[in-house]
């Protein structure tokens, strides 16, 4: 028998363990990913396939050669960044872009703070919007939805609804909840994001606190402005909340643990904040979708609010 | 001519009118300050960028003179020569009176000290200390697990992969006492350096019964006393079954040394004995 | 030149590179480093008012009395940004515009004023020239540097040459995120160079 | 309204630091803790604003009429330079409470660009006194907020072991691009 | 169901000796009774070398405030009066009898009648509890006649009791209540008596379904005794926890229950009461449950205080093969052991043999700020920022983020995925800071 | 040597002839720079005229301004030899660039035709809207509106239902940009003696 072992207590876990937690968020993704590959076709899974093994490639070469640190590769949240920046891109982008949002989602984002859990600003998101600052043109154009779309890049491109809902058209509610309309390749379908929040929930590997919050938000501001105006805000609050990427900023990258506040109530107020920057962006700026910029800002101010907003503490109810 | 004499007219205007504006407030509004804090500052760069991390070149020497140790602090723009000045004006240099340097008092390498356990916790002397009494069954002997290390800025004590005991280089070592106090076991002791940095001591902290402790480790003080009878300078006192060695007292004959039955006592640092069996330490140690 | 000259222009180069090892003047270097072209007009602009200032700090030194030497630097360096910044306005207006207000805010990088401090305030006027020239110099090669890298990352091309299809360039090295993304990973490589050397 | 505009402007869209780059240094050099960020912060502001109104009247009353703009730095910095003095003289004072909270960090702000810079961008923007005042101010708030929150991520970022060759000054060039870039999507809110 | 009202986890129950019925440990040959093993100043010992003893004579009488009798629980003759390494591998100084026999001190009742009525007064109560040695079974060995003291200007309410048993593994507070059932209301309504109040409530997690049926049967024979079933969350059993469950009531930080009106005493505490103060018997033995996934035997132990571990898991079929880990106490609080020639002490709920496979820690990872440890903890801190304080020595910060209201329960560590040593840390900071608070006083 | 002392005196002395020394240089510097500032200023401004209009001999330097009631426009005439109208220069603007002011210098021949432009002022996004320093001379898609005459063309963009393409990803400087040229076309109009210009409605 070896020796003994001593150790502080606790002396059992509970054997939840990162790896665990990834592979829940991307069997979550699934839903949304086969409507995504459904309706974009072979563009859609060449972007997303790039997408993810790129991630990966540059983990594993960052850590090995640069860094010389353990290995993390493993953990899977290299996978679940890349899916999720793939989700966010439209899926007639080329190849080489894919890659530089990889490289820039890996290498800048997540490597060059020391990895899983240092970074503060979401890095499949810096991923997007780096690519979407870089290259506008190629970031702004989304195919139409074609089910099993054989063609990749000259694929016919149509507008967005948010696109569209600056020009004072509504698309069918229908189509916005199934996914048949234009946009990135893993935000289209709200029915589908909405299983996967369901089983996130279910698993508990996120709270309802940061996604309702979002959503919230954006349906009583966008409200506000339609009610008081509807003629230059035309479009309703429900397709604000069905529309464009926030659906899945809200549930799958707002809530990425590592960029996220720490106690509900420092939750509630990132999701509103989250909300309220959204509206404003998509509303009054020149980007016709705000999510990403939004979660990002807020990400920036999730260390303050760390810092200022505490847990409700054991025995500070009542004397 | 004409432009010239008015821009010469404003210039001079503005720049008196500030400078007698600034002398009469500075006189009116006078406020007592430390005036090594004015001496510091002209001493230091007047950059006021910002990059010692305090507000401003000002802000930096008050916390220089404020400060006990120089050690952190450190201008950029200036270096080393700047920080020496300011050392130099606060008359802040380390060390006088006897020079000093760390030893580690504990002679428990694995092969005499067998582990009874395993340690699985965070890898801190602190922590496991806490805990309990360690990987062996000497409760008083060095965990090795390197908060002495760490709380080392000049990289002068390091663990000997062989001994897995800490070792002090005496080149580095800065005598600063960061080391003593992070052992939690009270191990590391700052000792005189000594004639020729010659050094005698004895190399255990472990006040168990002498049965006790020597099932823990071979190389336990098991408190005997034949070292004290030995000494004829009464330098050796054994409190609580562990001998301690006077620094002050000590001729460094080395007499102790050879008597000791487990080796406890150590010299360091000198030339090698003629004929008699060479003693364990002395092969531990480089040959001056 | 005997061998302690040469020292002072390679620390200001290397040793005590104004841009990596210092980090100050930050303003400009990340403002006016768009192009390769830029960055070396603001650098060299800096490099002549730190040249004048030193060495007429140099001249000045025990003149000033000490309360109000900083006053008096800042006026003589105030002195030589403005003649950069009129030189510059009537023989290179195009220039001039692009570098804009980052101009007269040479007065109040830090390196000016520190070099001043730091050297021109203890050394002979020759050594205070090689110091701000070695300094001028290390600022003007970071900035330059930095300008070619942001250049060619964002439009293909640098210095005239074109290297890859501009609609390979990576549009946001050449904004504001750009400029700071590439002088981190610049100052990391330098660090890192140092290092190993 | 506009000067709603220049407030969201100043603080937003075209950020002192962030999208002007005005004030690297002080962001880069008091931005640990977020105490110490709040206190530059404010005194930044209280400076800025003091500042804009002496030049602006200087700029107007002197300078102009005269027709010596080419004086125009050199007066400015002599003039930012002994008002942060007197300031600073004055505060310790009168009010030894808030010049520990600001005062310290005043001799940095002579040299920090963003005074002079705000100074002169309110002239070369050709606003009024009352719109050059919002401007300082709004400007200042922009300020406060890029270094409070990059103050926030950096006592984050201190806590975790970043890779060797970034630490320091890469590290915080990279967040302080992130940042600049999520402050990007602000863009085309206000003209 | 009623449960508290911040964080908690629920990790597997593993109660396998649940429902085996408590055998009596054989006597050991030599027992070592440590004068201080209890929270306190060690007693002082009255007997020397070569007395001889018997079971239930006082060895050390308490010295202080907070300090508690030790009584011997063998027959026999004082060997040496010197150090023991006690659990922690550090030594302490014990006595040691060699064991002869067993006789018992003539002032023990024996018999197995139950006594109900006591009509003693509560500080004569007290007073008979003190000179027992009682001290709190639950774990804390905090000396029980202090606690039943309230300080001046405090009034009891309620007094709360403590059969949550919380902790995996653990069964001893079952098995007693099941066996013991009637004595522990006597116990409690003598405990009513001494802080003078008139209503207990014994709160009882949902997973021993039978002990609760059995006490409530038995409850209602006594007034103003209420027993409560609370909803299985670990880690009900502390007793702030306990108190915010059961009267909806939270002490503050840095006070004592008696803030809130309560008195929180452990069931065995209860029933060693009951022996106490109507069978006039010392604290000198206790039930404790040897347990693992690979033993033998699991069981519940009347063992005598000072027997060594050894020679009660010997009964049990001997330590497992496969051990890799032994730990005296639950797997969340207790503490792992480096040999089994420990003796038990008063606080001793149980032996624990943990299987090498699940012994070692798995391999600790980056935060990855999962929020997770904030979420569970039941004082509501932020386990991550103690730990990064902790290992950047930021006292004051640690401080200000109440790190002394941590009541080390292990719930973070328990369920960090990122496998971080949250709980060390955190208990060396709550050392070094508790250590900084003393010293400005 | 050494160091002056501190005292009121010095310090005020020192002071003031460091500024009287420095106001002298700047001075000077300055009356030497003048004129050559003052020559590339205008240069620039010529140029900028010189540039976009037709082939002619001479122009007024003195603009006539035009307050289109937003902002003052200025329309610089130009002559051939025989001192005929042969087009004329506007300098015209507009606030709703991306980022702000776009100005603009457009040159017009006597029919009312673009003969060229120049931008004078822009803020927009390098690679953005910044082509626009070209983009609407080259002539790749719709998008040159060189030879373009305002008073024929729709000089708005595809998607506002004009026959210009907007610079790619970059509609709002297109459409400020489009915007100044067809103000400059309105002054330019109150100002030829082209008298077919009326007719055309602007804005
Ligand atoms: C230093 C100290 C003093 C205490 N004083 C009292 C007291 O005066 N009255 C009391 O009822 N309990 C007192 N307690 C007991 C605690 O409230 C608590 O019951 C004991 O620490 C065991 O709790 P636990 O097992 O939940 O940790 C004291 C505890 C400590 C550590
Ligand atoms: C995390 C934690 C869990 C505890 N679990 C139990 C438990 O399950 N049963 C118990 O009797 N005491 C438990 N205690 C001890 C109680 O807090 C408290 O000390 C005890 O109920 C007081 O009664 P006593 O003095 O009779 O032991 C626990 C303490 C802590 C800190
Ligand atoms: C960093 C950035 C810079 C931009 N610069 C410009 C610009 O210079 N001009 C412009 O019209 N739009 C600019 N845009 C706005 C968007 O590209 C906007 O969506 C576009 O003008 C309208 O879309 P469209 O031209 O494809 O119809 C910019 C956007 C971003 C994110
Ligand atoms: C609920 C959840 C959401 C996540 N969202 C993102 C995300 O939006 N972007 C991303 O790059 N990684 C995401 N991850 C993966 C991982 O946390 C991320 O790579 C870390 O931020 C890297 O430090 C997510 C993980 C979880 C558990
Ligand atoms: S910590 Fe100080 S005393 Fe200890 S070894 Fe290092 S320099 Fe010597
Ligand atoms: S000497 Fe002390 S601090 Fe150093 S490793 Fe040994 S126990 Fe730890
Ligand atoms: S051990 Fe302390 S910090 Fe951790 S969960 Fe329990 S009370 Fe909270
Ligand atoms: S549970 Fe672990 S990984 Fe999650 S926040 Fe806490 S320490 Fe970090
Ligand atoms: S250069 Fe701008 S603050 Fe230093």
């Amino acid at each position: 028998m070896d020796k003994l072992i001593i150790s502080p207590a606790p002396h059992v876990h509970s054997g939840d363990s990162v790896s665990k937690n990834m592979r829940g968020v991307l069997i979550a993704l699934i839903p949304a990913y086969l409507v995504g590959l459904y309706f974009f076709g072979l563009g859609a899974l060449i972007v997303s396939l790039v997408s993810v093994l790129s991630c990966v490639l540059f983990e594993y070469l960052i850590q090995r050669y640069i860094l010389k640190g353990e290995k993390t590769i493993n953990d899977g949240s290299a996978v679940l960044t890349g899916l999720l920046l793939a989700f966010n891109l439209p899926s007639n982008i080329p190849v080489w872009m894919v890659i530089i949002g990889a490289m820039v989602a890996i290498g800048i984002a997540k490597m060059s703070f020391g990895g899983l859990g240092n970074n503060p600003l979401n890095p499949a998101l810096v991923g997007r919007v780096f690519l979407l600052i870089s290259f506008p043109v190629a970031m702004t154009s989304w195919p139409s939805p074609i089910p099993l779309n054989p063609n990749y890049l000259d694929a016919v491109t149509s507008a967005t609804p948010l696109a569209l809902m600056k020009f004072g058209h509504l698309p069918n509610i229908m189509d916005l909840f199934i996914g048949n309309t234009g946009g990135s390749l893993g935000e289209v379908s709200a029915i589908a994001l909405l299983i996967g929040f369901v089983y996130l929930l279910l698993k508990r590997i996120i709270t309802w606190h940061i996604p309702i919050s979002i959503l919230l938000t954006v349906f009583v501001f966008t409200g506000i402005l339609h009610f008081a105006s509807p003629e230059t805000y035309f479009a309703t609050p429900v397709y604000h909340l069905l529309s464009g990427g926030l659906l899945l900023g809200a549930i799958f990258m707002a809530t990425d643990y590592a960029t996220s506040p720490m106690t509900t109530r420092g939750m509630l107020v990132y999701g509103v904040g989250i909300g309220i920057i959204t509206v404003v962006i998509r509303v009054f700026g020149a980007y016709p979708e705000g999510v990403s910029f939004a979660i990002l800002i807020m990400n920036a101010f999730t260390p303050l609010i760390n810092t200022y907003i505490k847990p409700k503490r054991f025995g500070e109810a009542r004397k | 001519m004409n432009l010239i004499l008015i821009s010469l007219i404003t210039l001079v205007i503005v720049g008196t009118l500030s400078a007698v504006i600034l002398f009469f407030a500075s006189k009116k509004f006078e406020v007592y300050e430390d005036p090594r804090i004015d001496e510091v500052e002209l001493a230091l760069p007047a950059a006021n960028c910002g990059g010692c991390g305090f507000p401003g070149c000002r802000g930096f020497a008050n916390a220089c003179v404020k400060a006990d140790l120089l050690d952190n602090l450190l201008c950029p723009v200036g270096g080393t020569p700047t920080m020496e000045k300011v050392a130099a004006i606060l008359g802040k240099t380390a060390g006088q009176g006897d020079a000093t340097v760390a030893v580690v008092r504990c002679g428990g390498s694995c092969d005499l000290r067998p582990r009874t356990n395993q340690y699985d916790g965070v890898s801190s002397c602190a922590i496991a200390h806490n805990l309990y009494g360690g990987e062996t069954a000497c409760s008083w002997g060095c965990l090795g697990l390197g908060d002495c290390i760490v709380s080392c800025k000049f990289d002068a004590i390091y663990i000997n992969p062989e001994t897995l005991l800490p070792e002090v280089d005496e080149e580095k070592c800065t005598s600063c006492g960061a080391c003593v106090k992070a052992c939690p076991k009270a191990i590391i002791e700052l000792r005189k350096k000594g004639t020729k940095s010659r050094r005698i001591y004895v190399n255990c902290v472990n006040q168990d019964k002498g049965a006790v402790n020597k099932k823990a480790c071979e190389a336990a003080c098991i408190g005997c006393s034949k070292c004290v009878k030995e000494c004829a300078f009464d330098a050796i006192t054994v409190t609580n079954n562990l001998a301690y060695i006077d620094p002050n007292k000590c001729t460094l004959c080395r007499k102790c040394v050879a008597v000791c039955p487990t080796s406890a006592i150590v010299e360091l640092n000198f030339p090698p004995r003629k004929a008699k069996v060479p003693t364990k330490e002395a092969e531990l140690e480089p040959a001056n | 030149m005997n061998n302690s000259k040469l020292k002072i222009i390679l620390n200001g180069l290397v040793t005590e590179n104004p841009t990596f090892v210092l980090i100050l003047g930050m303003c400009p270097t990340l403002a006016t480093t768009s192009s390769a072209i830029n960055g070396m007009s603001m650098g060299l602009a800096t490099l002549f008012v730190l040249v004048g200032s030193n060495m007429a700090i140099a001249l000045l030194k025990n003149v000033i009395p000490d309360k109000v030497r900083i006053p008096a630097y800042v006026v003589v360096i105030a002195t030589f940004v403005s003649i950069v910044e009129m030189t510059m306005q009537a023989y290179l207006p195009a220039l001039y515009e692009s570098l804009g207000i980052f101009i007269p805010l040479i007065v109040v990088n830090c390196i000016v004023l520190g070099r001043a401090e730091a050297f021109a305030a203890k050394n002979t006027v020759f050594d205070s020239f090689l110091d701000g020239l070695g300094i001028g110099l290390g600022f003007t090669f970071a900035l330059t540097l930095l300008g070619a890298i942001r250049e060619l990352l964002g439009t293909g091309k640098t210095l005239g040459m074109i290297v890859f299809p501009e609609h390979y360039g990576m549009l946001i090295f050449v904004l504001a995120p750009g400029a700071f993304i590439a002088l981190g990973y610049l100052i990391a490589a330098f660090n890192r160079l140092k290092k190993t050397n | 309204m506009t000067y709603i505009l220049i407030f969201i402007s100043a603080v937003f869209v075209n950020n002192i630091v962030l999208s002007q780059f005005l004030g690297i240094c002080p962001f880069l050099g008091v931005s640990k803790r977020i105490e110490t960020a709040l206190g530059m912060s404010g005194a930044v502001a209280f400076v800025m604003t003091i500042a804009t109104i002496f030049t602006y009247i200087i700029q107007k009353s002197v300078l102009d009429p005269f027709h010596i703009g080419y004086l125009q730095t050199i007066t400015y910095i002599l003039i930012i330079a002994a008002l942060v003095q007197l300031v600073e003289i004055i505060l310790k004072k009168i009010s030894p409470a808030l010049y520990q909270a600001l005062g310290v960090f005043l001799p940095l702000i002579t040299t920090n660009c963003t005074i002079l810079g705000v100074a002169l961008l309110v002239i070369k923007k050709d606003f009024n006194l009352l719109e050059s005042v919002v401007f300082a101010i709004s400007t200042a708030v922009g300020f406060g907020l890029a270094l409070i929150l990059f103050a926030g991520i950096r006592e984050q970022l201190s806590m975790v072991k970043v890779p060797k060759a970034m630490e320091g000054t890469p590290i915080s060039l990279l967040t302080a691009g992130l940042l600049a870039m999520a402050f990007m999507g602000f863009a085309g809110i206000v003209k | 169901m009623r449960t508290f009202k911040i964080g908690g986890v629920h990790p597997k129950e593993y109660k396998f000796s649940a429902g085996i019925g408590t055998k009596i440990s054989l006597l050991p040959k030599q027992a070592i009774i440590p004068l201080g093993h209890y929270l306190g100043a060690p007693s002082k010992a009255v007997v020397t070398k070569g007395d001889l003893v018997k079971v239930g004579q006082l060895l050390g009488q308490a010295s202080g405030f907070v300090s508690a009798n030790v009584h011997s629980s063998v027959s026999g003759k004082v060997a040496k009066i010197d150090d023991a390494i006690d659990a922690s591998g550090y030594k302490r100084p014990a006595i040691f009898i060699d064991v002869e026999g067993d006789e018992w001190m003539e002032s023990i009742d024996r018999s197995s009648t139950i006594k109900r009525e006591c009509t003693m007064t509560p500080e004569e109560i007290i007073k008979k509890i003190s000179d027992a040695g009682i001290v709190g079974l639950g774990g804390a060995t905090f000396p029980t006649h202090v606690k039943l003291s309230p300080p001046p200007g405090k009034k009891a309410e309620v007094l709360i009791i403590n059969a949550i048993e919380c902790e995996p593994y653990l069964t001893c507070d079952h098995q007693l209540m099941l066996e013991k059932g009637e004595e522990i209301l006597v116990g409690v309504s003598i405990l009513m008596k001494a802080i003078n109040v008139n209503r207990a409530i014994i709160g009882i997690e949902n997973n021993k379904k039978d002990a609760i049926a059995h006490l409530e049967r038995l409850a209602k024979t006594f007034t103003g005794i209420e027993v409560m079933a609370l909803k299985v969350q670990y880690p009900q059993g502390g007793e702030k926890q306990l108190i915010d469950a059961t009267i909806g009531r939270q002490v503050p930080s840095g006070a004592i229950p008696i803030e809130v009106g309560a008195v929180v005493q452990n069931v065995a505490t209860t029933f060693a009461v009951y022996e106490a103060v109507q069978k006039n018997k010392p604290l000198f033995e206790r039930i404790i449950t040897i347990t693992g996934k690979s033993m033998a035997q699991q069981g519940n132990f009347w063992v005598r205080i000072g027997t060594a571990l050894a020679t009660v898991v010997e009964q049990a079929g001997g330590m497992p093969e496969d051990t890799g880990k032994i730990v005296a106490g639950g797997p969340m609080m207790g503490r792992s052991l480096s040999s089994l020639d420990v003796s038990v002490a008063k606080g001793t709920a149980g032996v624990l043999f943990i299987p090498t496979i699940e012994s070692a820690r798995k391999k600790m990872k980056n935060c990855l700020r999962c929020a997770k440890c904030v979420s569970v903890c039941p004082m509501g801190l932020e386990p991550y920022l103690l730990m990064g304080q902790s290992e950047n020595a930021m006292w004051t910060e640690m401080e200000r983020n109440r790190i002394m209201d941590c009541i080390e329960c292990g719930c973070c560590a328990f369920t960090c995925p990122s496998n971080r040593p949250l709980l060390d840390h955190v208990r060396y900071g709550k050392t070094t800071v508790g250590g900084i608070i003393r010293s400005r006083r | 040597m050494k160091k002056l002392e501190s005292n009121f005196k010095n310090m005020v002395l020192v002071l003031s002839s460091i500024t009287l020394f420095a106001a002298l240089a700047l001075g000077s510097v300055y009356t030497l720079t003048k004129d050559p500032i003052a020559v590339s200023k205008m240069a620039k401004q010529q140029n900028a005229i010189k540039d976009v209009l037709p082939p002619f001999d001479h122009f007024d330097l003195k603009a006539i301004e035009v307050n289109d009631g937003v902002e003052i426009l200025k329309v610089y005439k130009a002559y051939d030899k025989r001192n005929v109208f042969v087009g004329a220069a506007v300098e015209s603007s507009s606030n709703n660039g991306f980022s702000g002011k776009i100005s603009l210098m457009v040159g017009f021949d006597k029919a009312g035709a673009i003969v060229n432009y120049s931008v004078l002022e822009q803020k927009e996004t390098p690679g953005l809207g910044a082509k626009m320093l070209n983009w609407f001379k080259t002539n790749n898609k719709n998008q040159s509106i060189l030879g373009k005459n305002p008073a024929t063309a729709n000089l708005s963009v595809s998607k506002d239902g004009g026959e210009i393409d907007a610079i790619t990803a970059a509609t709002i400087s297109s459409r400020a940009f489009l915007f100044a040229v067809r103000n400059a076309y309105a002054a330019y109009c109150q100002n030829s003696d082209n008298q077919r210009c009326d007719s055309i409605k602007v804005k």
